[in-house]
């Protein structure tokens, strides 16, 4: 199984744009340490639309440019220690955005366009730092309308962790699906999942209809667990505990290293 | 005589009053206290006979009539299906601009706030933004805010249908003056006095010279509160409704009530 | 149940912009009886993405001012006769359209925003004969990158049918997810379904995944069978024989005519 | 000696050539012949060990590997997740401008046909669309459409990755050449001729003088299509297949085949 992980994570090629979930949706935090051995840095994350456990440990890990999100925290546990810190040295670059302006941008690479409009943002300094965005005038409006838009975003890589996968690499994603539009943005998609199933997810209508088609999906491997210690909807709940541990230790460098040094050991 | 009653009963009963007409409310996923001010307004609108009242509560099994993914919530209220939702803020100053994002120069904020979420764009679409945050004091109620998540107010070409209604802290409940682009005070909770909320807000704000108190829950309200309201409030957030329950019990005058 | 839908008819004031689907996604055949004994007319229907039977019936009976569609046939039963009868005499206004812009627009309104860009169209006399389409510039581009602007499709009413909904008036649409779409983008949604069920469809991760909520729902009807003649995926096939009876029939006025009587006798 | 070849074969093989090298292939509901090349070529590249070709039949339920309802084939396609698909038109002019919405003055056609359905957007993102029409008259093919649903060529400022590469017909195989705005006549089909082709179309074409026939399948390919791919076929369009079936055993030469 780890060999199964590390061959996903070679994937990974350095500087790519990797588009990674929200921690309720399905994160593959059994990606991150094989994403760590792995070792392809200068990352661009796509936080889809907010960050948390992973995006903290591979910035901790020195893996991270730059970070396009609405936010990263660890929840219940507090604030996000190695993101915090590499924020306030100058380490990564943030691209902070609001929710819907990702999804927007996920959207407009889903439809094959090269921008989405969106309602909001205008006379905020989020619009003030971002370049990348533009206003233009709704033309549809009688009087000026100013709107902004936001460009497609197109990673190369999302990676996210799901209950389970047919042989034939069709993934049920439930009512998720925002995984499937990180799929649909994404040159390629990577995924793990608690189980494998023999039975073609796309055979009934009731499980096709949360189903992402193998269409869209490069490779699934097995990760029992898989989301831990986050938790995954339907599956198993998010082991607090495990959080607040993570971070008290990675409130310091010294700390991250050593968690990370028993995280990495387990892992191998 | 009036029972005792416990300083986030007032928070609730206060919201369930300021959600009033309301039909879907939106409450973001750790936000217990306007979870449980929704809960009570559904509750009285039932007992009522008035419109039923939805509740979405972000990230809840429960209380999740989403099926879209976590986009459902922005489309949802950019086609005015949701009525009310609740902001708060590391920073929030007297034009109701708030900062989720940190304090100091950005980027390098210090500290760093987990970042702006769906503010930017729930502000303008949602017609009546609740702006909460029970910790009232100088470093939160500030003067200007340093970076501007989304503004309370927009300039008048800038398409807006939504926008701060009200500001609730632990001390006060403020009503906000489009026109104005202010705050005015609308009641002093118990315990607090004018002079004692002016110190612990950085901005300056309308007020009448003799602030009336936030009005507390009568006896139906309070019942409601911590019979139907606490159980639905310990499905979605259980240390919540635990420690309510638990510093209710030290209550004087809640074995009154049971009575 | 023939109540029930006299009640949901009358929820369709002269005027309205009506949504309805394609022939394969569920086809509230069931509710085009009580539409037409119900009267109200004037109506501009919104074909998500093409029409069928239900649109050339509710032409035929005289409800419909235009048509916003990418094609109206009857499949293999050929041409739609009363469209192409009121196209020919200039009875009815039709706004050709092609399959991604009504789906374009209706995103549009599922989103809040004036207008979805979207590829192709361009130089084609589509786009001459709808002066309600903009061109504009794509600002994201070095050069020169006109793209096609088309503007929020906002229905009064969706109608649509489905295998089923619950007591809570969520409604299971499958991977039929332009159900939802129309649903998201109009005012309001009716809905006829072959049962209703006891259980919660939000009640398990399986179900919930396409389901959709009560939220976007106005009102549920009973309707057994109601997308008869056309067929609903995993529950019936097509009755290609009624369509091609039909489609003989409503070759003359008179024959549609006749046709209706016996239909609208039925469903009485 | 050569086995009897149906003129159907002929177009399937024809299909399955053209689509050489693809991944994802999408095809219309109602459109056996170019599903039967797609399958033909499924089922060659599978024997030579090549890249799986996945095809999707809208409308089909076997064939059906999308779960985002029917905008689902054009993000697909705007992505650039499909490889090729096939249009067809009442008319199809010399620069390969089609129609679907019907002949005469518009908005008044007559005939009225069905509409564009998505041509007006695959014919541009879908980097090889096969033209196919049995029919090959000088009713269907005109020296200028009635009403462009889609065109062939855009001009050089629009973006524009996808466009016809052939037009396939009852009678001949034509490829298309950008530049020049205009199809080559490529081969004839077995009993054509060219003086026969030049005068069912009503565009002037490109061609050689004695232009070549088109090739008919090897007992390879045909052995494949009369098994596994009227099989395959015949569980999403049973009567094509059937009829398919009773017209090949009707041939001479196809029991020599079997042998």
């Amino acid at each position: 199984m780890q060999s199964d992980l590390r061959a996903l994570a070679r994937r990974i090629e350095p500087g790519m744009r990797i588009a990674l979930p929200v921690d309720y949706a399905g994160v593959s935090m059994a990606m991150t340490g094989p994403m760590i051995r792995h070792g392809a840095g200068d990352l661009h994350l796509v936080c889809v639309p907010t960050g948390g456990l992973q995006v903290d440990q591979l910035v901790g890990a020195g893996l991270v440019r730059r970070v396009e999100t609405s936010a990263v925290s660890l929840g219940e546990a507090g604030g996000a220690p190695c993101f915090n810190r590499a924020v306030g040295e100058g380490a990564i670059e943030v691209r902070d955005a609001t929710c819907p302006a990702i999804h927007a941008g996920l959207m407009a690479a889903q439809k094959g366009i090269p921008y989405m409009p969106m309602r909001g943002v205008l006379e905020t300094d989020l619009l003030a730092h971002r370049p990348d965005w533009r206003v233009a005038d709704n033309p549809f409006a009688e009087g000026e309308d100013p709107i902004v838009l936001i460009p497609a975003i197109r990673p190369d890589i999302a990676i996210f962790h799901a209950p389970m996968a047919d042989r034939a690499g069709n993934v049920w994603i439930g009512r998720r699906r925002e995984l499937a539009a990180m799929a649909y943005a994404s040159a390629a998609t990577i995924v793990t999942v608690e189980r494998i199933v023999d039975d073609n997810l796309l055979g009934n209508e009731m499980s096709a209809a949360g189903t992402l088609p193998a269409l869209y999906v490069e490779q699934v491997a097995l990760a029992p667990r898989g989301a831990w210690p986050y938790g995954l909807w339907g599956e198993y709940a998010t082991d607090v505990g495990e959080l607040r541990r993570y971070a008290a230790a990675a409130r310091t460098p010294q700390g991250f290293g050593d968690y990370m040094a028993g995280f990495l050991k387990e892992a191998a | 005589m009036t029972a005792a009653v416990h300083p986030r009963e007032i928070l609730i009963a206060t919201i369930a009053r300021l959600l009033e007409g309301t039909r879907h409310v939106a409450v973001g996923a750790s936000s217990p206290i306007p979870a449980a001010g929704a809960m009570l307004r559904r509750a009285l609108q039932e007992e009522s006979g008035g419109a039923p009242l939805r509740l979405s509560i972000l990230g809840s099994v429960e209380h999740n009539f989403f099926t879209n993914g976590s986009a459902e919530l922005f489309d949802c209220a950019g086609q005015r299906r949701i009525d009310a939702f609740f902001l708060g803020g590391g920073q929030v100053d007297g034009q109701a601009n708030i900062n989720l994002v940190g304090a100091g120069d950005y980027p390098r904020s210090a500290p760093r706030w987990p970042g702006s979420f769906g503010s930017a764009y729930l502000y303008f679409v949602v017609p009546r933004v609740i702006l909460f945050r029970e910790e009232h004091t100088p470093r939160v109620f500030v003067d200007k805010v340093d970076f501007v998540s989304a503004p309370g107010v927009s300039s008048p070409h800038i398409h807006r249908p939504g926008g701060p209604a009200a500001l609730l802290t632990g001390k006060a409940l403020f009503s906000f003056d489009k026109a104005r682009r202010g705050f005015a005070l609308e009641s002093l909770h118990p315990g607090q006095d004018l002079a004692g909320v002016k110190a612990a807000t950085g901005f300056a704000f309308a007020h009448g010279e003799a602030p009336p108190a936030t009005a507390a829950p009568g006896a139906r309200v309070l019942a409601l509160l911590r019979g139907r309201v606490l159980d639905e409030l310990s499905e979605t957030y259980p240390d919540f409704a635990a420690q309510m329950r638990s510093e209710l019990a030290a209550l004087d005058g809640v074995p009154a009530l049971a009575s």
